[in-house]
């Protein structure tokens, strides 16, 4: 079991027993290799479902948005940042909530995996000393975990929360020296021809389920676009133009939001690179705003702020 | 007669560009005959949809066109609308709708002369890239 | 294969504005395929798809009543896009109707029976096509009496005001029309509630079985004031409203329990009811 | 009763032989994942597999489909009438479909095709595919078809069933229609007794295998309404994101959207795949929504398969045991579990 898991579920039982809070939402063991379910607890005796590995991609976030009563939660550094955000644009108060702090070393890309073990049947997977272990019928593998990160983890620049009421351990160390845009870079440098059949290509498989929206803790809006029926903006069919509308809207809605955490592209169910869309986003708004979401509590997001001076090259 | 004409979506804003492209009318400036002009309160008003709908239904290219940063009608309109389309700007072009085709500029309503200078640069750039060939809907691709 | 997707193509013959705030107005349509209107073959508590080539589908239920030949007609209020673009069609224009669809108000049971029927607002449609049917002088004999109360919120807001009042003036239908408030002093029915006038007119629910059409809120007080005369929940009869799409139990949209709104109701009893999820 | 043998490589270029004959869909790994892709130059079939991201049913009930298309065109005599779009109903054959998904088109067959209407497009491709089902060597830790009326190698739905040696295919026809197909791939040499019993052997080891179940025995006996009000469905539906994913993979939900639209002179009635999880799936035109919720929805989507559709059909539950949402929930939001909720409530 992992270290923080004891700790995590002391916690919760702390707090709910002190009733600090009302509820406390964490992880419990998934049914299936690999997969953690978000899980509500209320009642501190059955804060022993609590778990932590590094199979929780899912942003928790997501649960917090209007709620009304005081949560216990945990938080690595990109679920934090999102609550951050959460509070900045009002969906949550700082007060109602007590953060669990998680230093984050990553979560395991379970796509990855799956390659690495070239798509046999996983059993079980356990994680020991910085090493993964892979089990199936006639299988036992074990990986580096460093080598099989979420692609969002392996370039994280913050994997301590942000803010925090107490943490369940030491400080992670920062990576150094990552370059977190290599791969938009090596789009931008294409031609448009190229960019936009890299772009259709991506998504062509998409079935507009809608998976990577509903993960994404930025998506709250009562209505969503897609569901605006007059005027209606996106069509509702596979037909590709509909389908590139929904992407460059979904991500755009997440323009200087975006803490990157992954949760979009580890939802869907066909594998697609959702983040390529936002990541373009995140870098426009940081070398044009110098911003990155979810990092301070005292900062408006740049969409709703300005200044006179701002970048201005591109208007005639 | 039979050259192609490019269809250039043109969101104004009310107070300046708008005037600005009265005024060039009436003071007789010559510019291209592609704009078909929306009126808008404030280019603050442009919300994304509106561009992406205009290049769904075949526009050539979109131009928005605002106040002076420092004139906008509504005192700071203009400058939220500079960070969204500088990021919207990018996020399309890096998608691959060619650059030339966004086009974005603060003409004042006094400046009659820019309007119709901007109106053919804007014109210049998109019949140079020719018919648009991306992310445009004519019917749905479906079975 | 028959295409039950299909609609027929009709003519929109006449339109009539019912109420004061213009919001609901009649149509009167027109089969183009003579052979269409004996397919379209209905039963007073049915309903059908109007469909408007490039907005879509609507459910509506039949105002008509069978025993008005040469047409149907429905009511519809102005909502979304397709009612609303209805609104702007003229006389004339063609579009397409696809139905009948649903089951009707329970006919068999009710021969021989007191028809208390309770409408509210502008939900007084396939009441209207049942009035109609009943006192069509072949089918009157086969019921007792007829009460109707009716409401709206004021005068303007009642539908089919001209028959109304021509069966104000019958004296083989008890009508008793209310408004919630009037500020015409001519006013001379009632004025309260429908679940209010209920209670006052409706003296017995003897041999009797009761017909409920309106907005949730009115049958949500109606309910306990027919349950209170003595109807027993299998003689409380309520058309249900859910959202639809194909209209034949199919697109599993307006399903709660085993039933789907669209094919097995939208008619059900309150008993009926009682045993399925209250999701509607 | 046909029984063949194919190797691996022949088996496909004997399949390619019909196109002619049949437009033919296989499996083809596309990235990390395979999804049935229609046999064409160039495709290559990939038979390595436990069973597609996708379940097959867009082959015979698309994703998005025309139904109807008129000219919106004032000057056109037929403006605003609506006409059926032109399809294809050429004959079809599935070949590498697992047995849990030829179980899934019988499963929505009930609805597609009743006594009262038959939906035109679905019935038409239904009856001109044939089922070419492949046995499950190794069925996965999330299939449960053995206790939902099916199994790795359950004949009853398939036309015609491939069994998997190793170093060849057995094909052998089970319906009719199956035997004819198999009559039209030419090649293979005569079914052996070693072969034979090789593939008599595959579906009890397979059998064995099968680790989870999906109880549903006592969901019978249960009234619908208490089973509404059961009080686990809050919990359940705690982490849903109310996604579409897990109705999209499900080769046994059916529910669509009828949507139109206009570009250009054209009108079009589009049908698409539509999903309860969505709020806007029951949102009415009054603003009303029936099931507002998200717990509800949830509700809704597990009623639906476990207790409304067995209600209503006396034939089962409304799923073949696939595992594809036991697998690919965002948020692990798992059948088997909620089921058992449901059936010891």
């Amino acid at each position: 079991m992992h270290e923080y898991t004891e700790k995590i579920r002391d916690a919760a039982k702390r707090l709910l027993k002190e009733g600090k809070v009302d509820t406390f939402i964490g992880f419990k063991k998934g049914s299936v290799p690999m997969m953690n379910e978000p899980a509500l607890i209320t009642d501190p005796d059955k804060a022993d479902l609590l778990h932590w590995d590094s199979n929780c991609g899912l942003n928790l976030c997501n649960y917090l948005t209007k709620r009304t009563d005081r949560i216990g939660i945990i938080a690595n550094g990109c679920t934090s940042r999102n609550i951050v955000t959460h509070i900045i644009e009002n969906q949550i108060k700082r007060e109602q909530l007590y953060i669990v702090g998680i230093p984050c070393t990553g979560m395991i890309d379970p796509r990855a995996i799956k390659r690495a073990v070239k798509f046999k049947e996983i059993l079980d997977v356990e994680e020991k000393d910085g090493r993964i272990i892979v089990k199936g019928n006639g299988l036992e593998e074990s990986f580096e975990k460093r080598a099989f990160l979420q692609k969002n983890c392996a370039i994280c620049l913050h994997r301590n929360p942000v803010i925090y009421d107490e943490m369940v351990g030491e400080k992670a160390p920062e990576q150094q020296e990552i370059e977190s845009f290599k791969d938009v870079k090596k789009i931008e440098v294409m031609g448009s021809d190229d960019k936009w059949g890299f772009f259709t290509r991506m998504i062509s498989s998409c079935i507009r389920c809608y998976a990577c929206r509903n993960a994404c803790p930025l998506c709250y809006c009562t209505t969503c676009f897609v569901d605006e029926a007059q005027p209606q903006w996106v069509g509702k069919s596979i037909d590709p133009t509909d389908t590139m509308t929904f992407h460059i809207l979904r991500a755009f809605h997440c323009a200087g939001r975006c803490t990157d955490c992954e949760a979009c592209e580890r939802a869907c169910p066909m594998g697609i690179n959702v983040r390529q869309f936002t990541k373009k986003l995140n870098k426009d708004a940081l070398e044009l705003f110098s911003w990155e979401a979810g990092m301070s509590e005292d900062q408006r997001p740049p969409m709703d702020v300005y200044k006179t001076d701002d970048y201005n090259d591109f208007i005639k | 007669m039979n050259e192609w004409q490019p269809k250039i979506t043109t969101f104004l804003c009310n107070w300046c560009s708008y005037g600005a492209a009265d005024l060039a009318g009436v003071s007789r400036f010559q510019y291209p005959p592609y704009f078909r002009i929306i009126r808008v309160p404030c280019s603050a008003r442009v919300s994304p949809k509106f561009i992406l709908a205009a290049l769904r239904h075949g526009a050539d290219g979109v131009w928005v066109s605002g106040c002076h940063p420092g004139d906008c009608h509504y005192l700071e309109g203009n400058y939220y609308a500079r960070r969204k389309f500088a990021l919207l700007k990018g996020l399309l072009e890096h998608i691959g709708i060619e650059p030339g085709r966004l086009n974005f500029s603060w003409i004042s309503s006094a400046e009659a002369t820019k309007f119709a200078e901007t109106a053919k640069g804007v014109a210049d750039e998109v019949k140079a890239l020719g018919p648009a060939k991306h992310f445009i809907k004519t019917r749905a691709e479906v079975a | 294969m028959k295409n039950p997707y299909l609609p027929y193509p009709v003519r929109i013959d006449e339109i009539i504005t019912e109420t004061e705030d213009r919001n609901l107005k009649t149509f009167k349509f027109v089969f183009l395929n003579p052979e269409d209107e004996k397919n379209f073959s209905y039963t007073p508590g049915q309903f059908a798809e109007l469909s408007i080539a490039g907005k879509g589908e609507i459910p509506i239920g039949i105002a008509s009543s069978p025993t008005e030949k040469g047409f149907v007609k429905f009511t519809v209020n102005k909502v979304g896009l397709v009612s609303g673009h209805l609104h702007n069609m003229s006389a004339g224009d063609r579009m397409g109707i696809r139905g009948p669809l649903g089951n009707w108000y329970p006919w068999k049971e009710m021969e021989g029976k007191n028809v208390v029927i309770v409408g509210g607002g502008f939900a007084f449609t396939t009441l209207r096509s049942s009035i109609i049917y009943m006192l069509h002088p072949d089918n009157r004999p086969r019921f007792k009496d007829i009460t109707v109360v009716y409401g709206a919120r004021n005068p303007g807001m009642l539908l089919y005001k001209d028959e109304l009042s021509a069966w104000e003036k019958r004296d083989d239908i008890n009508m008793h029309i209310t408004v919630d408030g009037a500020t015409d002093p001519d006013w001379k029915y009632n004025t309260g509630f429908v679940p209010a006038i209920t209670e006052k007119k409706i003296t017995s629910a003897d041999n009797a079985i009761a017909i409920v059409c309106g907005p949730p809120i009115m049958i949500k007080f109606t309910q306990p004031v027919l349950q209170k005369l003595g109807f027993p929940p299998e003689r409380i009869i309520l058309s249900l409203e859910m959202r639809m799409k194909c209209g034949i139990g199919i697109c599993g949209r307006c399903n709660i329990g085993d039933k789907y709104v669209c094919k097995d109701g939208p008619v059900f009893s309150l008993a009926q009811l009682k045993e399925l999820p209250p999701e509607y | 009763m046909i029984k063949k043998l194919f190797t691996g490589s022949d088996w496909v270029d004997a399949l390619k032989k019909t196109g002619d004959l049949y437009k033919i869909f296989v499996p083809v790994r596309e990235g990390d994942f395979h999804n049935f892709r229609p046999l064409e130059q160039g495709t290559k079939p990939n038979f390595d597999f436990y069973n597609t991201r996708l379940s097959p049913k867009s082959i015979v009930y698309p994703q998005s489909e025309r139904m109807f298309e008129s000219l919106n065109d004032p000057e056109a005599p037929d403006k605003g009438i609506l006409k059926e779009a032109a399809k294809d109903y050429a004959p079809r054959a599935i070949v590498g479909i697992r047995p849990c998904d030829a179980q899934a088109f019988q499963i929505v067959k009930r609805n597609f095709d009743n006594p009262e209407y038959r939906d035109p497009w679905w019935v038409r491709r239904f009856e001109s595919t044939i089922l070419v089902g492949l046995g499950c060597n190794d069925p996965c830790p999330t299939c449960f078809c053995s206790s939902v009326g099916g199994g790795p190698f359950h004949e009853e739905y398939l036309d015609v069933m491939l069994y998997d040696l190793g170093d060849k295919f057995l094909a052998k026809s089970i319906t009719e229609k199956g035997e004819e197909f198999l009559s039209k791939v030419i090649g293979g040499s005569p079914a052996d007794d070693t072969a034979l019993k090789k593939a008599e052997a595959l579906g009890p080891a397979a059998i064995e295998k099968i680790t989870s179940t999906l109880s549903s025995d006592k969901l019978k006996d249960k009234t619908v309404t208490g089973l509404f009000n059961a009080p686990f469905w809050d919990e359940v539906a705690f982490s849903c994101i109310n996604c579409g994913t897990c109705t999209f993979l499900c080769p046994t939900c059916w529910c669509f959207d009828i949507q139109d639209e206009v570009y250009g002179k054209q009108a079009d009635r589009i049908r698409n795949w539509d999903t309860c999880m969505s709020p806007l799936f029951t949102l009415e035109g009054s603003g009303h929504n029936p099931r507002e919720n998200k717990f509800q929805r949830v509700r809704q989507r597990f009623m639906h398969k476990l207790k409304y559709y067995p209600d209503k059909y006396n034939n089962g539950v409304q799923c073949s045991g696939c595992g594809r949402c036991v697998r690919y929930c965002p948020v692990n939001i798992d059948i088997r579990q909620v089921a058992k909720l449901m059936n010891e409530y």
